[in-house]
């Protein structure tokens, strides 16, 4: 027998809320919003975009090293960090804010890796979200591992909410050919894990548009490992949250992986050490605006709800709080000291070690001038 | 105890973590029913269940990244790579992960993570099955690498690894997977610390894992010549245990170390490095290295030439004595 | 959209020649072949039936180190290695030994390597036949760049039979979970490389069965790549043969890649190191040996075709004298010197290195006796 | 000629080889329109189109093993890492077969494959930007393995790597991309020759890739002192030019190594393992080491204090002066 790839050309996205802010319904993925819970996610729309934008200002001032912009993917990132579940466990990549904004990750923790103060810093088990990854694959196969560990203890088809656990694992279109990804592809799938792989595919990994990646629609490639793939408007929350909501079922109920492509856009640089003016055209960009994560919500919530004045200036005030927290938290985050660079090698540190150390820390002794111990 | 083979030894330490801590699982390719192709795992599934004793798909990153996972979900995973030619898939997740993430969340995570290789050359294999890697993650901070020469060290060395919060890159010599010996439950001796073998007076070999045994030969040997040599077992290859090493050759004033892997840029440099800086003014003679040479592993009909013997470890002794 | 998996239970495959001998039709390969031919593909058969026996009885004489037997997979070996043309380029694993044949190895040339007297050491380009590869999945990659310089030489989609070329990439059903071998479908689709991946799914990879590996067929993962995938019986030579060679025009005449999956099994041990009753049950391979690769078409030519007695006997002496050459020739290889491990490792091999290679001969020397040079 | 970037020096080498060979072929992520990150390939795309510069899948073990692929047709490929840190998920195309193709071949193939490795810290980088790992490769036998620290150097230094039938990884000082200075066509100089760049009589200091200026930076230093420092920059570090080091050291006495890469077992190691053993008595005082910590590569805003700086070179040379 003779497998075609079906390939279709522009593939049916799931879609809940058009461009324009009009609720629509899908077969399968039905979603049952109060207008509470709307204006709920837009505010987190709306304040991970502004943390985005106020790191993005920080780098400008020289305050951060580095930033990689979320901006254009915040209804993927919200909708899939709402999707989880306290003991949910997720795997980001570097990019991430929105679903570090959702599980509860105070912005300041981000920041500290692109300032250079710490190369992360935080810890996983606090909010159930994994460190930044920057090898830019490899959180996929700790997703699996995390959810051979999360199946092993009886946390998955245990039917008890509180108990059964899925995994989210992000990535972009990039890493999808990367052999680790599809490595993790193989395990899940062999050993059905609980287990979502959320690709945001944003069309670009840095200057490479996502045809250097793939011939076929990256949500096709799960089909090929044997569990299903989605693709989904990654810039409608609703639908992100839909289906994020739907696949985390399927994988704490028993039923093995699956694929989520969120079809998104990087409206920013790669990061700001990027020049996407040298490979890309404003065209593009100008399309997707029209697409606005953000907007439709607004549209939405404006147009067909009872939302009042009120909660937008409420908001408007609430992100000025947030952007002033991230601005002077990030100026006072602490250089890290010299010696400091020793301290967490190990667990168990080595003499030799600490030795280095000590020798290090005389030989900077040295320089304190006379008198001023 | 009776004496058991150095493979049974580590078996006996695999089999006892597993019971001490139901967080300890295995990983890796044929590990399960097989045994493992060296027999190592023999019966662990049987008895743990394939639960604890996992036959994972064929795919060494995937191995070491699960391994990352399963450790930050709370379980303390031992890996089996097959052969010493296969971690090499696994490099990046090893140096960027397994090394790097604790450090990464400054120290909130720990990742207790075992990587069993059998390793090093002379059972007559194909390529990719005799390499001695150890050098490349001895040059990685945040890792730790052991050896081990005989039955007694594998099983107390194994457990030890699997016990000890920071990830272990575990060398087996496989060449003396076969070598037989008493164990025991004493855990007593500290991981990091090498072991004067046999003592001697007139010059030093350190060896560590296979070539442990051929440098004790060479001094019995060299006894015939009226030498005196004493023998140091490393165990450790990172972090080295330099006091035990600069004690005996501040006594003997010569050192040889000797090792199967390539000579340049390998275990014997360092050493040789940290002797004449910190031993500068015991030295007679300089420090000489005895190892493969700077060639890939060459074809299993000519390895017993290629790989460090008695003679050759002699030849540099002799060297060594005519400074 | 949501894209299931199609799980098929038990796939068809593509058969052209039942167990029984039967010549069966099928509507998408269909086959030409002239009694002579499948003469032909019998001789073929035997004969790497043959050395393969030779070569393992020669491991237990102590002759070789190691044999990886290919007992059970001649069909799919000869059947992929007939296909190719002149100009085609193979990948071998370790196991190819029927595409050596194919290709017009020497079987001599390949046991250098099993006996330990080198590592290889054959030119690739001498047959167009590449070296066997140890490292599972890495000569996938190998293939992929190889169809690249196919590809910028002009050799593909030309039309002209003498020169577009396709190439061939052997691995079997545990080398899909490798990173190496996605990424090679990842690159070939992307790149659309004329380039054929031929895995022999003999159902087990050492001890562990195909099921440790992926929960669906195996020819299914390469329309998650965007490419056709086909399952065929891999112990049917006219099947395999009439496959490979449609996959391989697919490549040549520019369409890209294509994947076989060669249904078939691993008759014998792992290799000589290895003790499968510790694995698996006779009864499999009882059922498997119903359906022998050889027996059905000496079924077919002794039932369909007016092949005399003669063949048959003359094969058998053929078969002796390949044998008798397989023996002598092994045992007449060679030891390396000592002193060789220094001559390929460079091109233009380092002072320092010759310094040590001049050092080790006159330690050598110093061995001979007084008198003895 | 103008003086250029050391990036430039490489895009101008690149382009000359393009030029001279149809055969040579560029790889790498975002080396296209992009011109690579750091714009060594800058305009290559647009002159020789997307054929022969190739902007590749995310995959750094396809970009070598495609490479591999490549050789074997005929082509010169030249591929580029975008990032030290990321040639890890490669390491096993590398090892296992860019540096033993050629030998298992017994001489048959050729792998005439230059890997170029942006390297190194000091550019306030994230996590694995900013990685040191030549040693791995120097330590794998079959590879060469070069560095350059001015654009004269990095410009003749490319055109000789991918000119040679051997495989090479290239080794770019990121931190010095944008340092100017003339390049000539001249290719004389050989490819594995160290160069001493500032003669001196009291102590050699030795140095490669970024850390050739800090080197000299210090040599101007210990003037003050009444130090006159040689310093050396390696060039090559595989194979070592050990005869240039020798004679340096067998005229000074003392010798320093400098390099950022983590210390143990790093360079270091092994050039004072050779020279303690080739000039034993030569030294006046033991070979002493300069170089990261043994830890990670640290967070970006404490980097100028974990590497190598002129204090650090100058208190070990005062260390050497101690003897
Ligand atoms: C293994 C590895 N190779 C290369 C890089 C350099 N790099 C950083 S981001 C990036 C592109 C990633 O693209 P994608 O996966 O689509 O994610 P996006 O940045 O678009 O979110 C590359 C090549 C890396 N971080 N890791
Ligand atoms: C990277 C790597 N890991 C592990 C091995 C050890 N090994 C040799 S053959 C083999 C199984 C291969 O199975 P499969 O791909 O199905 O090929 P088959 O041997 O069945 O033909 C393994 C695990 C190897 N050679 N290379
Ligand atoms: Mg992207
Ligand atoms: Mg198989």
């Amino acid at each position: 027998m003779t497998l075609e790839p079906s390939v279709v050309a522009e593939p049916d996205l799931v879609q809940l809320l058009t461009p324009e802010g009009v609720r629509v319904e899908h077969p399968d993925y039905a979603i049952d919003v109060h207008d509470e819970q709307l204006r709920s996610l837009y505010r987190d729309l709306v304040l991970v975009r502004r943390l985005d934008s106020e790191a993005t200002a920080l780098q400008r001032q020289g305050e951060l090293g580095l930033w990689a912009s979320c901006l254009g993917q915040e209804a993927a990132q919200v909708g899939a960090g709402r999707a989880l579940r306290e003991q949910d466990m997720s795997f980001p990549t570097y990019r991430e804010h929105g679903v570090a904004w959702c599980r509860g990750v105070d912005p300041l923790t981000l920041l500290g890796l692109f300032r250079g103060v710490n190369l992360g810093g935080w810890d996983p088990a606090d909010n159930n979200f994994g460190l930044y990854t920057i090898v830019i694959g490899a959180q996929t196969l700790h997703a699996t591992g995390y959810a051979m560990g999360v199946q092993r203890d009886g946390a998955v088809g245990s039917g008890d909410p509180e108990v059964d656990t899925a995994v989210l694992a992000f990535f972009g279109d990039g890493a999808t050919s990367e052999g680790d990804v599809n490595e993790a592809f193989v395990w899940s799938a062999a050993a059905n894990l609980p287990v979502v792989f959320f690709c945001q595919n944003n069309q670009w990994a840095i200057s490479e548009p996502v045809e250097r990646q793939t011939r076929v629609p990256l949500f096709q490639r799960a089909s090929g490992f044997g569990f299903p793939g989605v693709r989904v408007d990654g810039n409608d929350v609703l639908a992100c949250l839909a289906v994020t909501r739907a696949a985390l079922e399927h994988a704490r109920s028993g039923q093995g992986p699956m694929m989520i492509e969120a079809f998104t856009y990087r409206m920013g640089a790669h990061t700001t050490s990027d020049d996407p003016t040298r490979y890309r055209v404003s065209a593009e960009l100008e399309k997707w605006r029209l697409r606005d994560p953000i907007e439709r919500v607004r549209s939405y919530l404006v147009r067909s709800t009872d939302t009042d004045a009120d909660f937008f200036t409420d908001l408007d005030a609430e992100s000025e709080r947030l952007a002033e927290h991230v601005r002077a938290g990030c100026r006072a985050l602490p250089d890290p000291e010299p010696l400091s660079v020793f301290d967490t090698v190990y667990v168990d540190a080595p003499v030799e070690l600490m030795e280095q150390r000590d020798t290090y820390a005389a030989y900077l002794d040295s320089f304190v001038p006379a008198g001023a111990s | 105890m009776a004496a058991v083979t150095l493979a049974k030894a580590i078996n006996a330490g695999l089999r006892r973590a597993m019971e001490d801590d139901p967080k300890v699982v295995l990983m890796g390719e044929d590990i399960g029913k097989l045994g493992g192709v060296f027999r190592v795992t023999d019966g662990l599934q049987k008895d743990f269940g394939e639960a604890r004793v996992i036959d994972t798909p064929l795919a060494e990153s995937a191995i070491v990244g699960a391994a990352v996972g399963l450790a930050l979900r709370g379980y303390r995973p031992v890996c089996e790579i097959q052969f010493d030619g296969f971690v090499y898939p696994a490099f990046d997740q090893i140096v960027s992960q397994v090394a790097k993430m604790h450090n990464r969340s400054r120290g909130a995570v720990r990742m207790p993570i075992t990587i069993r290789i059998p390793f090093g050359g002379g059972i007559g294999a194909v390529e990719h099955h005799s390499e001695s890697p150890e050098a490349y993650f001895a040059h990685t901070a945040g890792l730790k690498v052991l050896t081990c020469a005989t039955p007694a060290d594998a099983h107390v060395l194994i457990r030890q690894a699997i016990a000890t919060d920071d990830p272990v890159i575990f060398f087996e010599p496989k060449r003396r997977y076969w070598v037989k010996g008493e164990i025991s439950d004493d855990l007593s001796v500290p991981m990091h610390e090498a072991r004067v073998v046999r003592p001697g007076t007139d010059c030093t070999l350190i060896a560590y894992g296979p070539m442990v045994a051929t440098a004790l030969d060479a001094a019995t040997a060299a006894e015939a010549d009226g030498h005196d040599l004493e023998v140091i077992d490393l165990r450790s290859l990172s972090p080295l245990d330099t006091a035990t090493i600069l004690a005996s050759v501040e006594r003997t004033g010569r050192l040889v170390v000797v090792h199967e892997a390539s000579v340049s840029f390998g275990l014997g440099a360092e050493i040789a490095a940290r002797v004449q800086e910190k031993a500068f003014y015991s030295l007679q003679a300089p420090v000489l290295r005895v190892g493969g040479f700077d060639t890939p592993y060459p074809p299993s009909r000519v390895e017993e030439e290629w790989l460090p013997d008695v003679d050759r470890i002699l030849d540099a002794v002799d060297r060594s004595f005519t400074y």
